[in-house]
């Protein structure tokens, strides 16, 4: 964990709603790893104020390249979409605890909503990688949209599931059912379990809770919750586990054990 | 010229003048790899209470212009807790360590005091009784002159203890001036300020607050004036020493509150948006010191030409 | 469906619920070329005392974090100059001219009330009992409940006017809706809040106060939160009508104050950084209401999930 | 007067310290006058949070271009420095009183200081322009610096005046000593006295006012004073006149006969 100002690579538009900003990642500055942050200053004036977190997206240690994928939503966002490549970002990280790796023999099945694809995309190019020496199976990646216009110009793994709400793109429907699907297309069963890895919008978390739940699946949750330090200092960013207790998302998090989460209290 | 940056409170000196403020640094380790703990003028715990405290409902945190709104709820371990996992190693820092004190009642208070005394490391106390998100004590204390120093006044003399107690006001009142005048009359050693003011974020699309509870306080450069104007009053109101506390992000954020009249300063919030804000804010405050010739701390109060 | 957007405030019925905020918006001509002032739901004037104020010494004013400190001291003509100097252009007006005042004592308020009582064009009073930049009088009244309520009270009783009487509530105290219920006793017909917090800016490289006279009023973004607690808290005391103020820029930001429950709001600091503000707060206002189903303002606080 | 979003059509820096930034002007938004002056929103978030006052340095009826030259100072002016051409400018103008005509027969002196230049370059090149029709003599421009690498790359009219603290450009002093040369130097006499311009910081615009007292000259002088509303409404920007009164920089200003101002209370 280091906070420290490195040069933007590259600001690209991936589609309506996505941008991909891919900064240099010095060695020394610790490993990101899929499910993990980073937390961004935005601004050299007093609003926004606090900075911003994003899950990483990519990590290439030989090019020393970090990236993370981030949607336009309000004031912070909007000056991050026009971020030159060659300027500096304040860059703090990485924060948080990653997916942990499938257990030998299970099938991951990676699903992703919303903000939430960046890490989904980066598990599931790193789970693919490391498929053969880890021993699980080669993870299938499901995104879900609303619409085509929002699906991102990237290079997805061999065997991505898309879906959009209205059908527009891929598979018709939401992606929790796209990903059970999935889970029942491989080699479901006693030998190849699926473990679902979730990042995405508090309906499709409610969703796949309740289907984990009925197939008696193990998932990890990535979560969201608003920040303010990012490195657990300051308890904002709490989030109910069923136990009835409290977990910081920066710090025990964001990676959860979906089925601990109370995500009534989301 | 080579400053001297000492603060004395009490019977404690403290190296510097800038801490970090209750609640915003966890208790130090958080910030570990990121600054040096240890090179901080003042390390302020969050907030100790005899029981264990979850905390509020969530969300928390709601950002709002230049601020923000937290309604954390005093979330902390407990007081044993705190002495058992929390102070061996705010033992080992090099920086004072001041443990923040709330409760419901006085009781409260003289037990975490008492159960904290015999403990080392612990260079002070600051006592909260401002914190305007939980619902018993708390606020209510701090805004009512005879508690205050009631108040105050119980904890000196049950625990005649050598380390300072700072009272914490909150600027939610109408004269912060008496308060801290009452507190100065229990025989407090110093008086912090300010924590924060109470507000509300409502969200337009989901017609609910932002906040859980509703109102929570709030933080950061948007109070900065509020709090400068309360230490300006505040220390030409009581002869013991002033800490500043609201909206310090840079070193000419801290010179405000000391040529107020504060002789030290917390960064609370400008920790979430830069952790190395208190080492930068020593570094200014030094710099501006040797160009102005200010040579000690308490120099600097009555170079403000008001 | 086309939502009603009048309020009623005692007796008057304002055309919408967006008006602008007293000393932001001179006496109307001076945004004539900007935008259209009669379409404004409300324009409260600068203040008016009986004898005419040349204001505070200058710099009056210093932007701060999301704000805006101003120490211009009610600075006017005085009453009879405002009859003969400004009225007959105010007279003109299609909005609701609503006249703010201010005094030194009670004989004050009373003596500019009793003299515009007679004349045209005025309808309604807003009575400034907190504003911070005076040195006597103003903040002084609405610190005080039973100060509030004698005003009030004698105000109502000497005037018998059919005109409301609204009382600007002061966010500077301890409890602002034991000062809303005091105004209402005293038989306010509604309350605004609120009115601008302390505030202090120091310049460290001049080692003086930004403003002339050291501290300021804080208003702007910054303030919002609190202003919107405060909205929230006084509307849940009393039965009387709540104006929202404090930090408006958006349709979002005037819709917080109705969630919270504000029948009606002012733009302030906003109508300098922008004077289209409170037209494009009012257009937001009713695209909110279309797509939120409420069909008149009052529907708007009962929609608050809290 | 109007307010309006108006395409920056040039951003150029002219010194170390100068920039200089050129806005479509519509031809109904009204007449940028020498010495009047625009006000820009700078930011979509809330700090800055109000507009910053400008003069005009230029004005091209036909082009349909105003220009207006700024220092980086603060947050606002940083952010204007950044602001590329094509990008709109949210602009508020023109406001406040104009520079008056110099009386027929006399030699105006022009002398501007630090961002006191934008306007009076502007003035110099509308008096020079006019000075035959209007019966005065050719204007005098002086411009103070405090170092060569300060003077901005400008065509100045000819015969304008360059003086700098340390002489490393132009005549080694200060612009009220250079102006006082140039009215000395010029038909000064019954029959073309001199009358001063002045916009410059404020030991500039004291120095001045006790030269052209003993000298016995007139002088218009175009004062700054923080501003809220810009429009004379918020009497922010009360400017203390010899007579006791306050005048609203904004509104009666910002060109005030600098006779009538309390210079000791600025
Ligand atoms: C651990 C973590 C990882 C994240 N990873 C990504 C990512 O990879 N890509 C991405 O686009 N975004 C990600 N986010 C969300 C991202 O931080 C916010 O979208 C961003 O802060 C919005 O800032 P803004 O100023 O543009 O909008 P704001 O005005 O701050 O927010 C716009 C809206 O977004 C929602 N929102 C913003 N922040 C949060 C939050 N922390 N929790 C819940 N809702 C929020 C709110 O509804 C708000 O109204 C992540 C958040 C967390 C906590
Ligand atoms: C009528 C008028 C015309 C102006 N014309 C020009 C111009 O042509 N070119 C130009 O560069 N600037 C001009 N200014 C000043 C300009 O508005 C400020 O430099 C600008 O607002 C600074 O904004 P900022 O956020 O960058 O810096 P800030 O942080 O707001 O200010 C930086 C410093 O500049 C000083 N300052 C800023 N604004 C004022 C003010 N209004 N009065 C006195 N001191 C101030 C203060 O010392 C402050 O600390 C003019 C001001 C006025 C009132
Ligand atoms: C997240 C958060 C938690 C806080 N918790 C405490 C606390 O436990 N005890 C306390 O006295 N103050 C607490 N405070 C108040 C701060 O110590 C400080 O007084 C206030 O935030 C103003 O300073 P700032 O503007 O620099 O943040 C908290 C503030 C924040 C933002
Ligand atoms: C420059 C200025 C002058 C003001 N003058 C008055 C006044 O004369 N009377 C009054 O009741 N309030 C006065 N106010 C307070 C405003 O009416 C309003 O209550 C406050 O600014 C908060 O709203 P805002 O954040 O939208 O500005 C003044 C505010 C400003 C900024
Ligand atoms: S964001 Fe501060 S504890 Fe997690
Ligand atoms: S800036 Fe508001 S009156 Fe001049």
């Amino acid at each position: 964990m280091r906070r420290f100002d490195t040069p933007v690579l590259e600001n690209r538009e991936l589609s309506r709603d996505y941008r991909r900003i891919e900064v240099e990642w010095p060695g020394d500055a610790g490993t990101p790893a899929p499910g993990a942050f980073l937390t961004v200053g935005v601004s050299g004036t007093t609003d926004p104020l606090l900075r911003r977190p994003f899950a990483f997206s990519g990590y290439d240690p030989r090019e020393g390249r970090a990236a993370f994928i981030f949607q336009i939503r309000g004031p912070a966002t909007r000056l991050l979409s026009e971020r030159r490549p060659g300027t500096v970002l304040d860059v703090l990280g990485p924060l948080g605890s990653g997916f942990p790796d499938p257990a030998p023999g299970s099938l991951p099945v990676l699903v992703g909503g919303g903000i939430g694809l960046g890490p989904l995309v980066f598990a599931a190019r790193e789970f693919r990688l490391r498929a053969a020496a880890g021993g699980w199976e080669a993870p299938v990646l499901v995104l879900g949209f609303r619409t085509a216009d929002q699906v991102p110009a990237l290079d997805l793994p061999e065997g991505s599931v898309l879906c959009t709400d209205d059908g527009s793109a891929g598979f018709r429907g939401t992606a929790v059912e796209a990903a059970e699907r999935a889970a029942a297309g491989g080699r479901y069963g006693p030998d190849a379990p699926p473990v679902f890895y979730a990042c995405g919008p508090a309906p499709m978390m409610a969703a796949l809770d309740r289907r984990a739940a009925s197939l008696g699946a193990s998932y990890w949750a990535a979560v969201e919750q608003w920040m303010a330090c990012g490195v657990g200092a300051c308890l904002g960013c709490a989030v109910r586990l069923k136990d009835g207790s409290f977990a910081r998302a920066c710090a025990e998090g964001p990676v959860f054990d979906g089925t601990s989460i109370d995500w009534g209290a989301m | 010229m080579n400053p001297d940056l000492s603060v004395r409170i009490g019977n404690l000196v403290l190296p510097n003048p800038v801490g970090v403020a209750s609640g915003t640094f966890g208790y130090g380790s958080e910030y570990e790899s990121l600054m040096d703990v240890d090179a901080l003028g003042a390390l302020y715990t969050k907030a100790v209470t005899p029981e264990p405290r979850p905390g509020n409902e969530v969300p928390r945190i709601v950002e709002t212009p230049s601020g923000m709104l937290n309604s954390i709820g005093l979330a902390n371990p407990g007081l044993e807790a705190f002495v058992r996992d929390k102070l061996p190693e705010l033992r080992r820092r090099r920086c004072p360590v001041l443990v923040n004190v709330a409760g419901a009642s006085e009781d409260d208070y003289l037990r975490v005091l008492e159960r904290l005394e015999p403990e080392d490391g612990i260079s002070g106390y600051e006592i909260n009784v401002s914190c305007p998100n939980v619902s018993h004590g708390g606020l209510a204390f701090g805004t009512d002159p005879a508690l205050v120093e009631r108040l105050t006044a119980r904890l000196k003399r049950s625990l005649r203890s050598a380390r300072p107690l700072i009272v914490k006001l909150s600027p939610n009142v109408t004269d912060i001036a008496e308060i801290a005048r009452a507190a100065e009359s229990g025989g407090a050693d110093a008086v912090s300020c300010i924590n924060t003011l109470v507000g509300m974020v409502i969200d337009v699309d989901r017609r609910r607050p932002r906040l859980a509870r509703g109102t929570g306080g709030l933080s950061g450069p948007a109070i900065r004036p509020v709090g400068v104007a309360c230490a300006f009053r505040v220390s030409r109101a009581v002869a013991i020493p002033v800490v500043g506390i609201g909206g310090i992000l840079e070193a000419r954020d801290a010179l405000e509150y000391l040529l107020a009249g504060a002789r030290a300063v917390q960064v609370g919030t400008g920790n979430f948006r830069d952790p190395g804000t208190a080492a930068r804010v020593l570094e200014g405050i030094r710099d501006w010191m040797v160009r102005n010739g200010a040579s000690r701390m308490e120099d600097i109060p009555g170079m403000l030409d008001a």
